[in-house]
Order: C-alpha cells, then structure tokens, then sequence
C-alpha cells in the first residue's frame, strides 16, 4: 500500500479549482510580482479526493479502533460537534468584524467561561491559549505577573517540577527565564507534601504540579502541597492535562490550584485531529485573575462586549498570547459536549473513564507489573517492563506487537520516572465488551512474551501499513522535504 | 447517556472484578471534604435537538460573512475552501487519529505533513519547513525566540508595519523572558527607517509584506544590512494568498518566514483554530521550533515517514528543549495542503490574480467617493484608506446597513491618532454587487 | 476543468496510441448530420463559489421545516436525524460504491442490508424483509403485483384509508397491467366494511395503519376474512415511527408488509429519495421483489454476505422476473439502520411515545379552538379536523403568518367533497412555542 | 477482519439517542398498544460510529480507487453536490407543504428539466421515476397510453428488443402485459435495420434500444431504424443508461427517439450508493409529451407551479409513478454537476470518457479479444473470454485476480451475447496516470493466465476483506436475517 507524493503524480498546470481569469488590468505591486515557478503541483479533484482517501486508510483513529493512548484521552468525538462548530454563524465570522454583529460569539465564548470556572471553581479563565502547552505559558504569565506586580520578580525566581511531569511544564519554565528545580519521584507514585516543603523558599514562584499526575494516581497530599505553597509566598500552577478523570468529582479551585490549563482537546473532546488543532484555556484563582491576557469578555450593561486592550485599573492584563480570540471553533465543540453531558453526564463520563481503567488494571494485575503496588488508579493505569525482565521483548516490541493485534499502542516510556512505561488510558467511551476484547489480546500478547515467542515481537508490526519504520536515519540525515530525483531533473532539461 | 456505552450490569460486573464495592471507592485519594457529593449547579444532559437548538440560537446572533458585502481582513480573510476540502478532513481516520507517534499506523497524516512542509517551503522560497504552528502570530514569537537562539542575542527590531496584534505577542513573550523589542511606530505608507535600527546588537529584525496596512514591501535591502551585521531576517505574512503573486521571501534574502495560512482551506472561526506556517533556511534546522516530519525506511525497504529531530522538542530535552510547543495544527494543516493541491501553481498564481485584481477595482470605485483617500500605492488585496469620519463611527453604521467594510485601524491601534483610518480587504467572493453596496453605503454615511 | 484529469498533452498521447487523429473519430458511427459540433446552447463550466450561490439563492426561495412551527406529514414526516447518521452515510465507502456484485470487496454493504433486514423483519412482525425498494407508494404497486403471482389472481381491494398517492400509483400500475383495483371511497373515520368487498375473486386487500387520516386499524377481522377466502392482506405505513408503539401488522395476520421507511434517517428532501420497507412471509420469499442479502461462508469458512435468489430478478430471468427493479434505496437504507442502530429498542419506543404525546397535546389544543372539530377517535402522530373554512385556504393563510399547518385532504383527493378537512401531524420536533403559534394563528384565521 | 453483527454487540436497552420520557399521558391508540418485544438492539454512539466505520472499511468506492463497471458509469461524485443537496432549502422541504413556500424548490426541477431537454432535443421530461428501470416503466406507459389513446391499445402488443439489452428492457415489457419479440444479435454488435423490418408489424408497439448499445458500440443505423420504426407506426424507446457517452455530441432527440431515461447516477454524476438511490427522469417526444404523468411542473404566468393532476385536455396524464415528485435530492446534485461542467465540460467529459476507453482498449488489443473486430468502442470496452480458452481460467476467475491487484473487477457475462464477456468503463474520471497502472496490471495479469499460473485465479481474491464467497450456499439454503443462536438462547434461559 504505497500512496505516491502529489509531486509524483501532479502537474504544475493542472487544477481542480475553476477560476475565470480577471480582467486585464494594471497590478499594483510595485515592480515585486513573483517571477519564478512557486513549484506546486496540482491534482483535479477525483485525483485529489482519493489521493487523500487513500492516506486516511493508512490511520488509526478512535473511530476504526480503542486508542488506549496514555495521556492523550482519545475519547469519542462527537459530529455533532463537528456540525455545530460548523453553523455559519460560527465558522464564517471574522474576529475583526463589529463586535455588534458577533454577540451570539461571544455568547459562546461566555458560557463556555461559565462552565468552565463553574467545574473548576475558581474566578475567571483566560480563554485564548491554543494548545495545552500554549495555556501552561498563559498561567505561568500570569504567575510571573503577579509576581512582579508584588515586586518580587528578581527574587522569586524558581519553579518545582516533579520528575514525573510532562515535559512541556519545565520548558514552559525556562522560555520565561524561571529555572526548574525537580521534585524527586518517590516509590509510591506520589509527590509528598515533606518533600516539597524542603524545596521551598523566598526564591520560589510557584510548583507546576499534574493532577491526576502522570502515574495515573490522584495526589493524596495535594490539599497539604497547596498550603505549603501558599504559605511560602508562591503560586500553585495546575497541569490539567489528567482533568478529565475528575470532572464532576472534585474541583480544583477547592484544591487550591491558582491557574490551571483544560485541554479542550482531551477533557471535552475536541477532535485530536492527527496533531492538533488544541485548545488550553486557563481558570485562574482571585490571586491571579486581574492579570488574565487579552483579550476577554465582559457584560456592561447586560451586553457582552470584547475587551482587546485594558481601560481600567482594576485590570492589569499581562499582554496578548495570539493575534486574536483563541479556537473558537474548539469552543463550540467543547460547549456542544458539556450541554450534550450535563452535570450528570460529565460525573458520569469521569467515573466511567475511572472504572474503565481500574477494570484493565485489574484483568492485567496478574500478568503486568505496577511500578506502585497494585492499587487502584484513574483514568489511566501504568505499567512498567519488568514483567519482561528476561523475555527479550522491551516495551516498544510490546506496542508494535499490539498494532498486529489491531490496537493502536498505549503510552510508551513516559512518565520518564518508571522503567519502560506502558500508560493506558481506554477512556469512558469504550464498552465492557471492546475492553474484555483488548484484555484478551493483551494477556495472549503478555503469555507469548513469557513464553519466549520474540519474533512476534521484534519484527513487529507484521501487518500494518508499514513495518517498523528506521527513525534512526529519519534523524541523522533529515530529509524533510520532497525534491526531484536528479535522474529525471536531467532527462528533463 | 449516548456517549456512554457502559450500562448499569456493566459497571456493577466491572466493580466486581476490580474488587470494590462503589465507584467511589477508586476516587479514595480524593481528601473527602472536597469529593463532590452531587453533580455540580449546571444543567442536566440533553438531547441532540435541543443542543442544536440552543448552539444554532446563538449562531443566528451572529452575521456571517457570506451572507453580506464582506471587506474584512487584517489578518483573516474570506475565501471560498472547495468542499471537498471539508469533506476530506472529516475523514474518521484523520479527524479521531492523534500526533503520529506510531508512524507505522499513521502514514496517512505523516505523508500528508510531508507534502505540506514541501508545499510550504516552495512558497516561502525557503530550504525546510515545519509541520505548522498555531497560528501566525504565536509562530512570529517563536520566530523571534530562534533568532535570538541562532544569533545568540536578546533584541528585536519590530517593523511599524508588523500586525499590532503581532507585536503585542512578540512583546508578551519577550518581556516575560527579559528579551529586548524595539517596536517602530505605526508605519501606515511604508515610509520608515528600518535599516537604521540594525546594528551589531540586533537578533533579528521583524517585516511584514504586504504589511498591516497593505502594502507591499520589498525586503532585499533588509535583509542586506541584516545580514552585515549578524542578524536575520524574518519575514512575515498575514495572507498566504499573497505568496501566489509575490516575489518568495526567500528570494529577497529572509531567514526565516512565518505568516499564517488560515486563507488557504481555513474558515474564518472567529479566530481559530488557524494554521501558522514557518520555514527556514537548512543550516538553521535544529533551531526551529515544531513538528518535523521526515522521510526513511521501513524494515521492508518501504518508503515512510517519520517524526524526526525531536531531541529539539520538550518531551526530550525538557527544560532545553527550543519551544515547549507540542502539537501542531494538524487538522488545518490537512486543509491547508489538500486545497493548496487541488489549486495546483496555476489555480493558485490565477486565484491571486483574481484578488489583487477585485482589491484594484475596489480602491478605484472607493478613490471615487467624497470623503474617502486610498493611501496606498502599493497592495495586494487590502488597502488603507483615510475617511472623513472616524473609521470605527462609519464601520457601525455601515454593518447597520447590512455592509461589513473592514477594520479601523483605531481597533488595532488605539489612541495612535489613526482614527480616520480603515482596512479594507478584498478577495474573489466579493461580487460587482457587493463592491456597489458598499460604495452606496460609504457615501450615505460619509 | 476540475473534474476532468486528462491534460491536452494526455489527450494527445492517447489518441496517438489509439492510432487516431482526432477525437472525433471515436465517434465516426455518430451520423455526421447529427453529430454536434459546438457545446449546446447552454452556461459554459462555472466554479464552485458560482454555482454555490445560484444553488443557495434557489434554495432561499424555500421555507425548511426547521424554521418554523411544522405540522405537516401525510407520507412524509420531520424527525430529528442523529448527526452521526449523516456524517456515515457520506464516508466515501459507502457513498462511491456500487451495488455489491463483488461481495469479497463489498462486505461493508452487505452486512449492512443483512442488518437491515433483520431490522425491518422484525419491526414488521414477518419472517423476511428485503433490502428496501424505492419508497412506500411503488413498494405498495409491487406488493399488489406479488399477491397476484402467489394467489393467481388479478384483482386488488384498496381501502379508502389508503393513502391516495398510493391509491393512484397502484391503479397506474394495474390500469397499464390489465389488471381489476376496487379502490373503496375516502373513509375518514375508519368505518368502512371491507370485510365486504373480499371474495374468491380477490388476491389481495391493501389496509394501510394508521390509514391516512390517522386512525389506527386492527386488521386482524380483515386478515381472518382474505386468508379464508384465499386472499392475502397488504398491511401498509406510511409512518414506520408508528411501528414502535402499535402492534406489527404482521402479529395482526398480514402476509405482506409494506410502507415508507423516511422517517428513520431520512430527510424530508422534497420528496426523495425515500427508502421503501417490503416484508412478507418466508413461504413467498421467492415471489417477493426486489434485492435480498443473505449470510453464506467464505473459501476460509468465515461468514459473509452476498446478494442472493437473484434468479428471480431482471438480469436473469428477464421478461419472466418477479419485478423490473434493479437497484434498491442503498444509502437511504444505511441512515435507516444507522439511525434505527442509535435508537435500539428502548429508543425508538420512547421516541415514539413522544410523538404519540406531542400529537395527543396538539389535538387538545386544536379542539379548544372555535371552528375546530378534531375528527378522530384514535391516532398516532397525525389526526384529521374538521374546519369552519375550506382547509386549503387557510393552510396558505397560515403559511403566510409563518405556520406550515398540515395537508388539506383537497390536496389529496380534490373534488372529493372534503374541503374542510386538514391532516395535522405532529412529531418530536415540535415545541410547546410551536403549538402555542400553530393555536394562536388558527383563531386568526379562522 | 470480521465486524461482529449488531445484534451480537448491541442491547435493547442500550441507546445512543438522549430522549426525556414524555409526561403521563393518555394514549389514544385504540387499545392497539404493542406489547411484545420487538427485538432491536441498540448501540450508543460510540459503539455504533466505529461498527459502522469498520464496515465502510469492507468496502471498494469510487474514491478509493478505478472502479471499471461497465454500464455502471462509476465516475466522480463531487462533494459540491452533496454539499448542495443537504441546504436546508432543499433537504428539509416537505412534498406537500404550501407550494408558495417552495419555488425554489421548483425552480430547480424547471432547470434540470430545461437543461435534459436541451441536452436530448425532446419536448418534456417526467422527472418523478425513481431510477432507470422505474423510468423505462415510465416511458413504456407513456407509449401504452399513445397506444390506447389511438384506439391500438387490443393490436399493438409487442415490444422488439435485442438480446443485447439490459434484462430491466424485456421485464419492463413484461410487466405491463406487452410481448417481448427478441430482435437477434450479429457478429458485429450492431443492431441492423433489416433485422428490425423483419419484426415489424401492426402488432409492434415498440422497440426498446440502448445507444451507445451494452457492446459499447453507437447503433450506427439507428436513424433508420427509428424511421422504420415510426412508419410501422411504433415508438422507440431508447434504453439511456449510456447517454453518458454522447452528452453534448449527439442529441438522441435527433436519432428519432420518442422516449428515454436518463440515469442521474450515471450520466450525472449522483452517487450510486452502494445501490441506490438512483433516478431516471424520462425524456419525450412530442408524440408522447401529453401523456406524461402527474406531477408535473408549469409556468402560471411566470410563476412556477406544480401540477398534481391533470386540469385540461391537452393534458391526458397517464397516471402516477410515486407518492410525490420523485428524488428531488438527485435533482439538485444532477443540476449542480450540470451546472459545473456547462455545456463545454459536459461535452468534454463525454470525449474524455470515450478516449479513455480506447485507450484501454488499443492498450489491451494484442492481448484480449474483441467480439466484434478491432474497432473504435464508445465509452466502455467489450472483451470476450476467447483469449482464455485452454487457461483454465475463466471470466471469473480473472475478475477476482483483479481485486488482488487493488482494483474493482469490470462487469463480466453481460452483455448476454457475448462468451464470458468482460465490459470495461473507466468513465472520464481517471487520469492517464491511473488507466496506465491499471493496464499495466491487466496485462500482467493477462500474461499470468497464458502461462498457465491457475492459481493465481482459481483462488482469488487472496487479498481481501473476504475470500471467494460461496453465493450457492446462500441461494439453496436462504438465511435472510439474523436470529438468535439457539444455545445462547437455551443459556440465557
């Protein structure tokens, strides 16, 4: 199943777009027209349509199979989301256009807001960070904000970050000049508030802490870390990547967080879409909601209105994260999928996810080894490799193997403080039925190892589009874009 | 609950094999003073029906664009995306996949980001590209935090043509990491000095073309001073569009270019999601930020693509890592490679001609009415004119008439004293009839 | 041309291997008289963007059910279709394929029509379904056509609570056939006697339930009667909603079964495409019309579907087929068992109490509106009322106020003498608002 | 790759619909209620997208790859037209709502009407049929009523067709009480005048001919034939399942015919859908336009409307096809590919179609044979299954080996007339590229079966989602519908 490049199969004056020439007329360009071919080639639209067909049979997605990506909450996408997000009066509006003529937007925008800060508990929400990564910048902003505002941005220079976190919360620290200082991961999983406290002092700004963390657990002593925190003058950011597991249990503001990112992507369901795009607005805590970015909305007068610059004091914005509002058509998606749920629904789609992952941990407990004993877990349960200490099959023969199996691979290696994780996240989209199935294979996978069966895995996956593919050389001599083969560059000239 | 296959015998046979008695027994960990007891203060579930009801409620308060004379642009702009771009992005297989991190089952997105970073490379002149950021403006601040990585100096000149909201965004980000940005001052006829802002202490000086207000800016001697004093260029785009018709940044000497891609088989979205392209030259590589795609081997000798350098990014390198960007835009990358394939070079060099020909035809009619000057002698689609009244004033009244005309530069630019002026933007959906509406509605209100 | 891959330079190469100089020589048996040799006189090729707006502007000139308070039905009914029906039916699989003569590449549809069948078998009370016919009115005509092979008789009775459209195509069919139809007179209130007019003469007696002025009918006197007098029963819907709240036709002794399948997954479009749902007993399975999917064995032994006792079709059997018909409501069947798959059991028994609900609610309020008289002692989602004025006019009155109220029967059945009489149905999608409009202009008008 | 049955997934009180239960009512059903089970299961959306997704992985499209089913025109289906067919303008209008409030919707019909007119040079069209053999009945009726309207409705009581015509031909006859009189076929495909005058009499009420003819071949006598014809004082009716090809180069208005359908889903590019739904509006001579049936579409001074029976006498409407005014969904994607292509596209695309054909064909000639000589076809190529004997490879078999190759088989055994016939149409949808590879894997193929590798047919297909399957089993022991295994059954007891 090789699908040509469309430099191998298009034509520079092909198109499969019909245009009418304009009218003659003189350009006004002054003298900068391109002269050159661009390089472009061009397919009709029945050449188009199934060159892209074709690519899609060579994916996996939610839709053709369960995706137990660790992490990643590959729950069902909805079309109605799709549909909605596609309402004209959504997906046709211009960001610029007159605030007047764009107040069912900002409606959204609004209610959106509403729920967010209503499942969060806390006081206001920076909306327009595009991707979780993009968000963990707005609420460490906001943070260094605050900061500096108390005059203390010189000193207040240091951010924790357990081992375990994901690696954009220490890279999200270092782009705006904080230096990271670790806390170390203990045997159970859990990051203890004594640790913390021992890392703390007049130096530092805040802790970036994952909640459910990325070992699947709920930190236990969170309540404690949060106080600590406090106590010492500093801020409590929130990596709500794992928000989903709790939405409807617990509230973070009640924790007490101070900002936190929700992926939309993930806890409500906007399509992953092979990369993006993502959305990670932010809730803030009072502390830090006076410093939340533009542009935001208000209510004067009953009305909603845009605030793209600050006008009064009480506002101390800390600037602008993109040009415009942020993914309003993530918001649609995610608004469509909360009124969808509801209260009761959401409560119920985190205990399912919950019970979903407990029930593989629990049909593996027997054959898989749990890096923090065999307790019960969250949305996701981990495993580590020395189950297959002497099987000759490592946690990446593991995956490929599954994908023979018709399973897109859980998590693979990450979280970094356990020894070849395996991270799986079923999500509360699947039936007991598609779980009892995946269980099956996995346990069939886990006796082969055991049994020394190593070529099932080592040249795994046997029946996917590819083999396994050599990212080794992808790396030491990157090619990274198509260029004519020389032979027929020559022929040609 | 419809997205909830799990029943009640399900959950109660599930509970007895992990060996508890009650869901809430797995939420243990959750300090029981703070465990929600009952579902939270918000509504209920609901069917589709009324879910449409209540999205299309507020969908209808709204006016979208191609429902009226539509001239807004300055950053976004209104194109008609075949639909058969729509159509293929829905594809299951695309829409509910995740970044491929399993290249073996996720060829179609790795191909497709392949062909997009060739695609993207082309128009920008340019060696490599990335796989997309978010958007364009979020991609300029990356831009300018890999000049200061490459030339390791902390200072940006920021072009008086550069998109406010675009300088806003690069300030942002360079005063929280302590950079220095020299912003110049709002640059409406493309008249300022920026060679003289160049010295030995600069990482990068930032140009946009065509820029904010229109016009169309040639970057060859920029890019020379730049380069005599160990700085980059970096070139920006808000409408890829332009790059049809347009000599490639690359050509003029940039270094690095950015710019945004919504205009090619993106909707307008209020906003977002949008797509952010990026490219530079081959030395520079392992200093940009983003998704790579790259072409290898299977272990059948099969071509296949793969992630590749991602030592640069933050799940390796952590707090080293050159951006702690860890998606791209994918799903608007797909639209923006599959309509950039259906256009072809010609579709695409003809639909740019189209543009800056309606744009041409526009500043004529609009030159002709009482109370208006076009200021630019240069553009490509957009163009600024100067009103008798202030801008944001005639704007109101003229969306009252059923005409979006564009965007007051006061809405960018506040307090700058450019009150009178407006951004005007034309592209191929705009008709005769559309051009006539708003001439009508311009003198009725001025 | 967008649609059309050849290039000039392909055409010629082609021509070239063809060993002709030009394309018209291909067509050299084309009468050179008659042969054209310019484009008709019809618009050259346009883009997407044009033809979109002539399309919209057309379309603009229509009233959707959605946009305003609904209440016509008669054959034909609004219901809310699951999002995810219609995102199905357009993946390319289904939409690009063709009638599955190759079952080893074509599983996905067969598997579909098996499910189908089993689906409308057991909705229907019978042993068999096929897999589906073009809507409910030919289904009728075909069904009459098939009791007169398995009875060797060629004489059909046609109750007056048929729906007159059916009632036209199967006299249409019989006239042009040689064949006898007693069609009985329009029967409002459900108090014909057709026991009266079955005899050994007759093959069939066609009952719809509920009839098209609502009423619901018990056929089982009716089925008793014909099978005694070696006649079978045609138990006809027009409203497969129905189906979930009454009793199947075929638990009432129908033989066949036959009705319009719209409003599960399908549009209301003006009229069609529409998917007919044809059931009987497994004793005159080979005399039933129409396409069959049935479970067999692959060369492996695993289970597969194919199209199956085609010997009974056109293009074998030719002038001695059970039917002319050669295709089936492919895609419309799909969105039906999509559709009916989402609702499962417990589904579409509430979605269909609603309707009986929503219906019951409407005929109280009506009945409280002067110069109203609901005529119907029993119904589903859709009743009959006498009016004070001719029911034409004031369906046009109240479309101008904004309310598409019902059929007038005088649209039906004109010079029928029934002038007064409205058919009002009423389903999930209407609201508390829509009836309170529906009342409130009804005593404008009235 | 099995996909499990719905009914092996699913539960009856499963649903993937939210419906709050109605209040308390009374029911006004006649004491009719159902009360037993009916027996659905049911899926929540989750479970039913990816079940109906895996299965739309079983299938072969237009968009996935060459689909050559000759006499099936499997051309592109653009998305443009789904597009338009979903406006809510012409989706969600009702039959028999006010016709004030659809004009748009009529608008429509008027302009398909007026373009098929154009393009057939007849007079009127009855655009109700469902689809093609629904339109033949049509176009037979409409003869049968000019018949009986000249008082020959007792004498003329026989159709002439060829062996050569779709099998819907003679049923269609048959159906409505006419006599099939075959007309036999020659050794060069086509169908002579002199054969046809020796079938003519005052009992003939009609010939039904396909032109182009299913040997892929214009009927080049077919002006005589159509003149012989009339003057016996029959009609012609003209099978127009292969209108595609001529669209734009010849009018069959011009040819002397009197009435003919026209497959929207072929010559108009609207989806065939896995089967259906079709649509086969019937265009009519002048001879035969007043006997078209309701309804109809007229213009009341300029305004457009609809005419559900029949008022004056020059209207005799023979009577009615359907409930309503046919497939108003076909309508609009017929008129928005018509409006697409314009007349010169249009035209285009029937030369491109009949050039890839020969181009097929001239690639294949030193390999296949041809039934009728070396000689240009329309737009399908006819092969024979002379090139195989002593292979030991049939029609069949090579059908099935091509599915191997990645490509839907072409139509084999039809036309009737011709020894294991293999019928090839690549409609104008396919690039020189794409007919290229396919030749490229036909004659390797082709080559394959001469040197007598049996299995590589005998087998097949090797390579997809099912192995050959066993169609007699299914069609001597009919299992029609799913039922619940009995041991499950006895256990759940």
């Amino acid at each position: 199943q090789i699908e040509p490049l469309i430099f191998e199969i298009g034509h520079h004056e092909t198109t499969g777009v019909d245009l009418d020439e304009p009218e003659a007329f003189t350009p006004r360009l002054g003298g900068l027209e391109r002269k050159e071919a661009i390089g472009l080639p061009g397919l009709s639209e029945p050449e188009a349509m199934r060159h892209y067909v074709r690519l899609s049979q060579m994916n996996y997605g939610i839709d053709t199979g369960l995706f137990p990506l660790g992490s990643c909450t590959m729950k069902h996408n909805a079309r109605l989301n799709e549909r909605m997000a596609r309402l004209p009066g959504f997906s046709d509006v211009h960001p610029l256009q007159p605030v007047s003529t764009v107040r069912g937007a900002l409606e959204v925008m609004d209610e959106l807001s509403r729920y967010l800060v209503t499942l969060t508990n806390t006081t206001t929400v920076a909306l327009s960070p595009k991707a979780g990564a993009h968000g963990e910048l707005c609420g460490m902003m906001a943070i260094k904000a605050a900061i500096e505002a108390k005059g203390e941005g010189k000193t207040r220079n240091v951010v924790l970050v357990p081992d375990s976190a994901h690696g954009t919360n220490p890279a999200t620290a270092a782009l705006i000049g904080f230096t990271v200082r670790p806390v170390p991961a203990r045997d159970d999983g859990w990051v203890h508030v004594d640790d913390v406290k021992k890392l703390l002092g007049p130096d530092v700004a805040a802790i970036m802490l994952t909640n459910p963390n990325t070992c699947g657990l709920f930190e236990n002593q969170v309540v404690e870390i949060a106080k600590a925190i406090h106590d010492a003058g500093a801020y409590f950011y929130c990596d709500g990547a794992n928000f989903n597991a709790i939405v409807g249990k617990a509230r973070p503001g009640d924790l007490g967080i101070d900002a936190m990112h929700i992926n939309l992507h993930k806890t409500f369901s906007t399509p992953h879409g092979g990369g993006g795009p993502g959305s990670g607005p932010v809730v803030l805590s009072a502390r830090l909601a006076p410093f939340a970015p533009v542009p935001f909305i208000t209510a004067e007068n009953g009305v909603l209105t845009l605030v793209e610059q600050a006008k009064d004091a009480t506002e101390q914005p800390f600037g602008r994260m993109t040009a415009f509002h942020g993914q309003m058509g993530m918001y649609v998606r995610a608004l469509t999928y909360m009124l969808s749920h509801g209260s009761d629904g959401m409560k119920q789609a985190s205990e399912d996810a919950v019970l979903n992952a407990n029930y593989i941990r629990a049909s593996l407990a027997d054959l898989f080894s749990q890096p923090f004993g065999d307790k019960p877990c969250m949305h996701e349960v981990l495993f580590d490799d020395a189950w297959l200490k002497d099987t000759g099959v490592t946690t990446l023969d593991f995956a490929k193997a599954m994908i023979d199996e018709g399973y897109h691979p859980m998590t693979m290696y990450f979280p970094l403080v356990v020894h070849g994780a395996m991270l799986i996240e079923p999500t509360e989209s699947e039936s007991k039925a598609s779980l009892d199935l995946f269980i099956a294979a996995l346990r069939d996978l886990a006796m082969s190892a055991k049994k020394g069966e190593t070529e099932r895995f080592s040249g795994a996956p046997y029946h996917a589009p590819r083999r396994r593919l050599d990212e080794t050389r992808a790396a030491r001599t990157p090619v990274l874009k198509w260029t004519k083969p020389a032979p027929f560059a020559e022929a040609a000239e | 609950m419809r997205y909830l296959p799990l029943t009640d015998t399900d959950r109660g046979e599930m509970l007895a094999r992990i060996g508890v008695n009650t869901v809430d027994d797995l939420f243990a960990d959750i300090p029981s003073n703070v465990l929600l007891k009952a579902p939270l203060d918000l509504p209920r579930r609901k069917g589709e029906l009324e879910v449409e009801r209540i999205m299309s409620r507020m969908a209808a308060k709204n006016v979208p664009a191609s429902s009226v004379p539509f001239f807004v642009g300055a950053g976004a702009y209104k194109h008609h995306v075949p639909a058969t771009v729509d159509h293929l992005i829905q594809r299951s297989e695309f829409l509910t996949s995740y970044t491929p991190y399993q290249p073996e089952i996720a060829q179609g997105t790795l191909q497709y980001l392949f062909e997009f970073q060739t695609q993207v490379a082309a128009l920008t002149g340019m060696d490599v590209a990335n796989a997309s950021m978010y958007d364009g403006s979020t991609g300029t601040g990356e831009a300018v935090l890999m000049a200061h990585r490459v030339t390791k100096r902390r200072k940006a000149v920021l072009s008086g043509g550069l998109h406010p909201h675009y300088v806003d965004v690069v300030q942002t980000l360079s005063k929280m990491a302590s950079d220095d940005v020299v912003a110049l001052a709002p640059d409406v006829s493309a008249t300022e000095d920026l060679l003289a802002s160049i010295d030995d202490s600069v990482s990068c000086v930032v140009v946009q073309t065509p820029d904010v207000f229109g016009n169309v800016r040639d970057l060859k001697a920029i890019a020379d001073k730049a380069h005599q004093h160990g700085a980059l260029l970096i070139a920006v785009f808000t409408e890829v569009m332009s790059l049809g018709l347009l000599q490639s940044p690359g050509s003029m000497g940039a270094d690095i270019v950015v710019g945004e891609g919504q205009s090619i088989g993106n909707a307008l979205n209020f906003g977002g999601p949008y797509v952010g392209l990026f490219a530079t030259q081959s030395k520079y590589v392992r200093q940009m930020p983003g998704r790579l795609c790259g072409e290898t081997a299977d272990a059948d000798g099969n071509r296949g693509f793969v992630l590749t350098l991602s030592t640069r990014e933050q799940h390796i390198r952590r707090d080293k890592a050159t951006s702690n960007i860890c998606t791209n835009s994918g799903l608007c990358c797909l639209a923006f490679t599959i309509h950039m394939t259906l256009l072809g070079e010609a579709g695409l060099k003809r639909l740019a001609r189209i543009n800056h020909a309606n744009a041409v035809k526009l500043a004529d009619q609009l030159a002709g009415v009482k109370g208006v000057e076009v200021l630019n002698q240069t553009f490509f689609n957009e163009f600024t004119v100067m009103l008798a009244k202030p801008a944001a004033e005639v704007v109101e009244r003229l969306a009252e008439k059923g005409v979006l005309a564009g965007v007051p530069v006061s809405r960018l630019l506040p307090g700058a004293g450019l009150d009178r002026l407006l951004l005007v933007a034309s592209t191929e959906v705009n008709t005769d009839d559309d051009r006539a509406a708003f001439v009508a509605a311009l003198k009725e209100v001025l």
